[in-house]
């Protein structure tokens, strides 16, 4: 459900699988602990293997906004699949500036 | 009951039992043979002696026979399996999306990855992303990373107040009580001072600082 | 227009029961031949409402979540999500888009999902009795199939 | 022992429900993660037990089949599937192999498909209230997983 790594200053967490409420804590608790001990300048969100999602992905991508924030990294959302982007406009998150 | 007299008397069975299966991407021949063999072992271990009918022995026997058929490569996990199948899914549908105006049935993926439809409608959400891109694909991704939809205007309003809301949550609680009065109480300085016991002064340093570090977080 | 398929469902609010809900309810509205992109659109709206049931109407205890799907002749689907939770005390409130009462990681899109993902969405909620929350969707250019 | 999840499941007795409630009963089996060979077990014995119910439980006429979905925490998954129908008078001799009272294409093979195919058959029936069939699997080498 995600992948981590960490490479120049950046932390990329590919995600995959079906985003939801029972499976947003996990992911939230690897991608805080990975940034919290590595302290990235950049977060980018992964979302090239996400199959489903609702508004807990929505959540997740706006707690992982502010913790990253609060670090002094800044975050990157890429690779939306097309039967996503439904969801991220009506959350208006792409006004954010995080998608890429 | 001679042991090859049993055996060529109850092949009947060994057809009722492999007609079950058909169109379930095994061949009929294959079945049946599977079946042969449940056959002929039930011939070598029946007892006359336990006192019921050779079938009632035999079909357990038979279908054991052929539900080993079902079963090899089986021991793979369906989450795994189910990967495979959503990949496959999922570039159907974004070459579908290319090449067509609207979206692809169900039933005509199903038909493109050969399951049945609940299977295919089950493949669409457990897709999942391949780990190790060769270089080509990495070339092909950078462009779908691309993603300029178009705002509808009412949506802005929603983002404005979503991304306040987000740069408002990372705040601590004196410093959001702050703001919260100044902003959204629309209260002057002087007294967002008294109701913080503090001075105007502080008050509009402390503010001047948390602004900066809103517009920050907002900017991204 | 006429009910010509239906079933319920019901299940422990636990959350590992969010994407059994889904499955269950995008495989009985299979013989409408929906397309790919409806039927991601009923998951989601799904999703959010089951979400909803099992996180704000039992906050503190197991309860058990409600479905209930039927099929019209016209291509309708009518899926009730039920709960006997805590219930809603404003709903007209709570379905404002950001809305939410959620200290954990909420963004306050539940309904503004639903909305937007299906034709139509009511809700009716008692507090201290429970929340029902019923979503519409046409399935465009299809009548129930006898598969 | 004990039950980890439950579910229930009840439907109109239409052959379109068949695929239907395997998918559903798959879907809730995936968090004990089994094989791929063992959900087709599952799914083949299920479908036993409800085409029965349909073809045999309400000849004439639609009634309600339900389904009861329990698993364990030592693996095991218990589906009770049952119909409010016409009964069987003798289980025993129903459950013989190649015993059928159908005159078309039916082979008899039913219950003895899902004793082959899962661990356990228990079958309840009274003529004139209905039958209950009970199959238990056991999921190998799995305990219940909170994915
Ligand atoms: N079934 C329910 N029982 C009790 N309260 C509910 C129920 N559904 C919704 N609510 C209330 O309505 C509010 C708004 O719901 P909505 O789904 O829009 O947002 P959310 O669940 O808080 O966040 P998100 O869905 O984005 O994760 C919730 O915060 C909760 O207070
Ligand atoms: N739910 C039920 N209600 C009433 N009678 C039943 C029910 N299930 C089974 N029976 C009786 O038991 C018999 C044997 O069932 P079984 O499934 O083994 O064979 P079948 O259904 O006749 O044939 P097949 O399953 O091979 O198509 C049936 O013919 C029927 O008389
Ligand atoms: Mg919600
Ligand atoms: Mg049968």
């Amino acid at each position: 459900m995600v992948n981590i790594t960490y490479e120049n200053d950046t932390v990329t967490a590919r995600l995959s699988g079906e985003i939801d409420h029972h499976i947003a804590p996990a992911i939230r608790g690897e991608i805080d602990a990975k940034c919290e001990s590595r302290r990235p300048k950049r977060l980018i969100l992964d979302f090239s293997g996400v199959g489903f999602m609702d508004s807990s992905g929505i959540g997740l991508i706006m707690g992982r906004y502010r913790m990253i924030s609060l670090l002094g990294g800044r975050l990157e959302v890429v690779n939306i699949p097309p039967n996503l982007k439904k969801i991220f406009v009506l959350s208006g998150l792409e006004n954010l500036g995080v998608m890429k | 009951m001679q042991r090859d007299e049993r055996i060529q008397q109850n092949l009947r069975l060994v057809h009722a039992c492999a007609h079950r299966f058909e169109g379930r991407g095994v061949e009929y021949d294959d079945l049946y043979s599977a079946g042969c063999v449940g056959l002929i072992k039930a011939a070598d271990k029946f007892d006359e002696a336990l006192g019921y009918r050779f079938s009632t022995y035999a079909v357990p026997v038979i279908l054991g026979e052929i539900r080993q058929l079902f079963r090899s490569g089986g021991s793979v996990k369906v989450s795994r399996s189910m990967q495979e199948l959503s990949m496959r899914a999922k570039k159907l549908c974004d070459d579908y999306r290319r090449e067509h105006d609207g979206e692809m049935k169900i039933s005509e993926l199903a038909e493109k990855l050969q399951v049945d439809v609940c299977k295919a409608a089950q493949a669409l959400n457990a897709s999942r992303a391949v780990l190790s891109l060769s270089a080509d694909d990495r070339d092909q991704d950078e462009g779908t990373r691309v993603c300029d939809i178009p705002v509808p205007s009412h949506e802005e309003a929603l983002t404005e107040r979503l991304s306040l809301k987000q740069a408002l949550s990372a705040l601590d609680d004196s410093e959001r009580s702050l703001i919260q009065l100044r902003y959204f109480s629309h209260k002057t300085q002087q007294e967002t001072a008294e109701r913080l016991g503090a001075t105007q002064v502080q008050i509009s340093r402390r503010e001047k600082k948390i602004l900066l570090k809103m517009r920050a977080m907002l900017a991204g | 227009m006429n009910i010509v398929n239906s079933m319920k469902l019901s299940f422990l609010s636990r959350s590992a029961n969010e994407s059994f809900a889904r499955a269950a309810v995008a495989a009985f509205l299979l013989p409408l031949d929906p397309t790919v992109a409806e039927v991601a659109d009923v998951k989601t709206a799904v999703s959010e409402a089951v979400t909803n049931a099992i996180v704000h109407g039992y906050p503190d205890s197991f309860g058990t979540v409600y479905i209930e799907m039927k099929l019209t002749d016209t291509g309708k689907a009518i899926i009730k999500i039920r709960d006997k939770g805590v219930g809603i005390p404003d709903v007209e409130k709570a379905m404002e888009p950001l809305y939410t009462t959620s200290s954990d990681e909420r963004a306050g899109l539940g309904f503004a999902v639903m909305q937007s993902f299906t034709d139509k969405v009511r809700v009716r909620s008692a507090v201290g009795k429970g929340t029902t929350v019923t979503l519409e969707k046409n399935i465009i250019r299809s009548t129930y199939a006898k598969r």
